[in-house]
């Protein structure tokens, strides 16, 4: 049982750092900031999302995996507003 | 280990640093006017405790010391006061006092209005000043002193730009980044000594230092950081902007007392923590650097002309002789006891005699609407207590008896010959020739027959209280030898550590 | 290399660097940030030591940790007060030179 | 076998790194920006040092409180044109200071290395009096700085006083008993406004959690009023509230309360404990707890008022 869930752990874990390594690479390589914070949101959102999930089944109690997933919320509210921000700034400086 | 248990009045020790310290949230708390009622009712307090603890301190002729929250050291935090930390408080006090009962006329509170912006500020940094004063004085913790400087550094820095002028903001900011780059310097030092020794108390710290890198790096470091912070020559340059554009209650306060603070940090460092330490070449480069900032100070101040720029590059200089104390009272010879009661004479007499300049200096110029020194002509006729008091106060500068400035310069050459290091001479008696030099510029124009109007009748009671500070700096002079003796209590031996 | 010791020079290094910047830029924000890297440098030697002392079942010695918490919150203070301080000076001056002779100069001199 | 050494040398290649760029950056905002993200940097040396209750400090003051007040510092410089080119120091005098610098960092990074070992430690002490005298609380860096060095904590927090007292004197004479400037100019966004509505609240709650939990755990006054104070920010910058006059009495009480609550406790401690800012044993928790609360309530008005800046005049707005 414990084999499995390491195994699982390792694979969220694993997809999750793929996302976090791509949403880097577009970061840098997209032509314009819009489209880089696009990709950047992947990172965050779904990255993040993974490695919290492979995370879950090492949680010592439920309390902290609770937290784990109360930082996932909480960053999926930030990311999105923050994005929706700096693209609004982003638009009115290319007026 | 006798030292680090509490003494029976070792409780005074607290209530010193906290009743400026409730003075400070008093004032913040009920704002207004009230700021400047609480400072001047805790002044008389805070005088009376200064007094009692130099009595106990004399009494006892030890230390008196208070574990706070009776943790004593290494984890807690002991407070302690010798002969210099009591004599140091008494002259806070007097000098705090002082500038609170001259600033009375420039930050009262406007009427019509609850509370002004330049008053509140003015009267809680004044009491901020003289609690992180008191800490420094009777602080035995290297990180509590932390905390202290801190303080006084927050506290001293709006005091310079309170009038909201560009140059002295720009002065401010100059000071604070100075200031700061000075404190983390210490901070650097005081945690190296902590992870040499695991203790930061000043005593058990001098039982253990030996002269390892890890001690001269930290020491080194404390001292680059307290040196930025008491402006000695080469790290002086923020100094005069500051203190010449501050208000002159204020401009007395930082260099009478403020830059007094770092400088008796350095001395608890060098005679204090590391006594046991082969220091002479430390020694001869703080001598060195002294002699050098005695000269050009006195040689910028030559060239001022401001009256107020004047008087700050005169601290320049007087500073310079503070540090003559290392060479002139290393070791345990017959000498270093000359050498220790000539700094701490100078230490004392420049508080007294720069603030009472200061002063005078503010008097001056509210009284001719200017401090333009060119245009003194027959000033001393239509303001004659305040060039007395300048002329007194300058003699005390220039080390002419009878003053504590000629206790203090004629101590430092008995040392000098005493010790043969006669090349320390050149320097004291170099820099009284050209206070000499600087005290005729500002006395020459004012006693000659020019004609200057008034444009504003003086404050008689500002020019009594600087003429007040002045006669307490020549008396000075007059110290018996009591008042040496007292200044030795405390004092550890570099041969018989306690 | 331990934590530590690594720990230690990367603390070495950010007060060289800080000292560096502290010195040579004119500018009183970028001094500022120099001074902030010379105070984390500084803090990094607190949790070395800190690190160091472990013992008697602590996985640190919590004097120099609590002791750095203080020192953390000193320094945000001073931060804000020359931040308060440069950015009046900006707004009254229109300048943020530090040189005093460029203060003392007479009205009307400045370099437009 | 461990992966954690390459990420300690990665770790330490990053920072440096990062610190190079803020001091060499042409660019004032590109070097505040890259700040932030250093300090974010350092919380995770914090953990690997095991210092939690530094890292909460680091990312939370460092990182984020910081960073509010150099970027909005960057910004309004930079709106600032007029702002005089500032003449750069020649290259001469820059590879000297390089040299020094250098110099500075060998010595020390030589001295790290020398320090003693076995090193000498306070931690078997500490360890022994939180059983006894102390405080009868979990955390020790919480027992450290609320009894054995009481003094210190108190201290620090006047410090704050005194620099909010700072930061309000630079304003103008006429705007005394005003409000300082509010965080945003503008009407701000719709999404911004959504942020601070939904995170302020929670945030809080986590703040007063971190609180808590100080007594035994990672945690405490700074740490939890540090994000009660971020999350006031964020409510100004959304404009859900507005920064307060500086003249305001609740707003003086609260600047206040944590040092006063010491204070009066450090003075009763002579007749009730034998000493002053000593705790009665038996009670010292609760009465932590008390001072403590208060300290919370000081931090989290000290840390914005420190970002707001002085009171400004009407017209100014």
């Amino acid at each position: 049982m414990t084999g499995l869930l390491d195994l699982f752990s390792i694979a969220a874990i694993g997809a999750g750092t793929f996302f976090f390594f791509a949403g880097t690479v577009g970061l840098l390589r997209f032509p314009d900031s819009l489209t880089g914070l696009h990709a950047l949101a992947k990172a965050d959102n779904l990255g993040l999302g993974l490695v919290v999930l492979g995370l879950i089944p090492r949680a010592d109690s439920a309390l902290s995996a609770l937290k784990l997933i109360v930082i996932w919320a909480l960053v999926l509210l930030s990311g999105a507003s923050t994005s929706q921000l700096i693209g609004r700034a982003l638009r009115r400086g290319r007026k | 280990m006798a030292e680090s248990g509490t003494t029976p009045d070792g409780y005074l020790l607290v209530l010193a640093i906290l009743l400026p310290l409730a003075g400070i949230l008093l004032s913040f708390l009920i704002g207004g006017r009230y700021a400047e009622r609480v400072t001047l009712c805790s002044t008389p307090f805070g005088f009376a405790l200064a007094c009692a603890i130099a009595f106990h301190v004399g009494q006892a002729g030890k230390p008196i010391v208070y574990a706070i929250g009776g943790l004593p050291p290494p984890l807690g935090i002991a407070l302690r006061a010798d002969g210099i930390s009591a004599v140091m408080l008494i002259a806070a006090a007097v000098i705090v006092t002082a500038a609170a009962f001259y600033a009375r006329a420039k930050f009262a509170t406007p009427d019509g209005v609850r509370e002004s912006r330049g008053a509140l500020t003015f009267w809680i940094m004044l009491q901020a000043i003289w609690t992180a004063l008191t800490i420094i004085f009777v602080g035995g913790d290297l990180f509590n002193l932390y905390v202290a400087l801190e303080l006084l550094t927050f506290a001293a820095v709006p005091l310079v730009c309170i009038d909201g002028r560009p140059e002295t903001l720009a002065a401010a900011l100059r000071y604070l980044l100075f200031a700061l780059f000075g404190s983390i310097s210490y901070l650097l030092g005081v945690v190296l000594f902590y992870g040499a020794y695991a203790t930061l108390d000043i005593p058990l710290l001098a039982q253990r230092v030996q002269a390892t890198p890890v001690v001269w790096t930290a020491a080194a470091l404390m001292t680059a950081g307290l040196l930025a912070k008491t402006a000695l020559f080469p790290l002086h340059l923020w100094l005069p902007p500051a203190h010449a554009n501050a208000p002159a209650a204020a401009s007395a306060v930082l260099s009478g007392l403020v830059v007094k603070g770092s400088f008796f940090l350095v001395l608890r460092l060098w005679f204090y923590v590391l006594p046991s330490l082969p220091t002479e070449n430390v020694a001869a480069v703080l001598g060195s650097l002294g002699s050098a900032a005695i000269i050009m100070g006195s040689i910028m101040a030559l060239r001022q002309a401001r009256l107020k720029l004047l008087i700050a590059y005169s601290t320049v200089a007087q500073i310079g002789y503070l540090f003559l104390v290392f060479p002139l009272a290393a070791g345990t010879h017959t000498w270093s006891t000359i050498g220790w009661s000539a700094g701490l004479m100078q230490v004392l007499a420049h508080a007294f005699a720069k603030a009472a300049m200061f002063f005078s200096a503010g008097v001056l110029a509210e009284a001719l609407g200017h401090d333009q020194i060119a245009k003194l002509g027959g000033a001393a006729h239509v303001l004659p207590l305040t060039f007395l008091t300048i002329a007194l106060g300058g003699l005390s500068l220039m080390g002419l008896p009878p003053s504590g400035g000629f206790s203090a310069k004629w101590l430092m050459l008995q040392a000098s010959i005493a010790s043969g290091q006669w090349f320390w001479t050149l320097p004291v008696l170099g820099g009284g020739l050209l206070a000499a030099g600087y005290v005729y510029r500002i006395l020459a124009p004012a006693l000659s027959d020019g004609q200057v109007t008034l444009e504003l009748p003086p404050k008689r009671s500002q020019e009594v209280i600087a003429f007040a500070l002045t006669m307490v700096a020549l008396a000075l002079g007059f110290a018996p030898q009591t008042f040496f003796d007292f200044l030795e209590i405390g004092r550890p031996m570099a041969a018989g550590l306690p | 290399m331990t934590p530590s010791v690594l720990a230690g020079l990367v603390g070495a290094a950010l007060v060289g660097l800080g000292l560096y910047g502290l010195i040579i830029h004119p500018h009183p924000l970028r001094k500022l940030l120099a001074f902030n890297l010379i105070g984390s440098g500084v803090f990094l030697v607190f949790g070395i030591i800190a690190r160091r002392g472990a013992a008697a079942g602590f996985a640190f010695d919590p004097v120099p940790q609590a002791l750095v918490i203080t020192g953390i919150v000193v320094a945000f203070a001073a931060s804000a007060v020359a931040v308060a301080l440069i950015l009046r000076l900006a707004a009254v001056a229109g300048s943020v030179t530090l040189d005093p002779e460029a203060w003392t100069r007479p009205k009307g001199e400045d370099a437009r | 076998m461990s992966l954690l050494p390459y990420f300690d040398v990665g770790l330490a290649l990053l920072i440096v790194g990062v610190a190079v760029w803020i001091i060499a950056a042409r660019d004032l905002f590109a070097s505040v920006v890259s700040y932030v993200a250093y300090g974010l940097l350092l919380a995770f040396v914090w953990i690997r040092l095991y210092a939690p209750d530094v890292a909460l400090t680091e990312a939370a003051v460092g990182g984020g409180v910081t960073g509010v007040l150099l970027i909005t510092a960057g910004k309004r410089l930079g709106a600032l044109k007029s702002i005089a080119p500032e003449a750069q120091p020649g290259l001469g005098f820059k590879l000297r200071i390089g040299v020094l610098a250098a110099l500075v960092a060998a010595a020390l990074g030589a001295v790290m290395i020398m320090l003693p070992d076995p090193p000498p430690s306070l931690a078997p002490q500490a360890a022994a009096a939180a059983a006894g005298a102390g405080a009868g609380l979990g955390n020790p860096i919480t027992a450290v700085l609320i009894s054995y060095r009481s003094f210190d904590t108190m201290l620090e927090k006047i410090v704050l006083i005194l620099a909010v007292l700072a930061v309000w004197s630079v304003g103008s004479d006429k705007a005394w008993g005003n409000t300082p400037a509010p965080f945003r100019q503008s009407k701000p966004y719709a999404p911004m406004v959504f942020l601070a509505q939904m995170l302020a609240p929670i945030g809080a709650l986590i703040g007063l959690h971190i609180f808590w939990v100080g007594a035994d755990a990672p945690g405490g006054a700074f740490q939890g009023g540090a994000l009660l104070a971020a999350m006031w920010m964020v409510a100004m910058m959304a404009r859900l509230v507005e920064p307060p006059r500086v003249d305001a009495r609740w707003l003086r009480l609260a600047l206040i309360a944590g040092p006063a609550v010491f204070l009066i406790v450090g003075l009763a401690g002579e007749f009730v404990a034998g000493a002053f800012f000593a705790y009665p044993p038996g009670i010292a928790k609760p009465i932590i707890l008390i001072i403590e609360a208060f300290m919370l309530l000081s931090i989290t008005a000290s840390l914005p008022m420190l970002v707001a800046g002085p009171p400004i005049e009407r017209s100014e707005k």
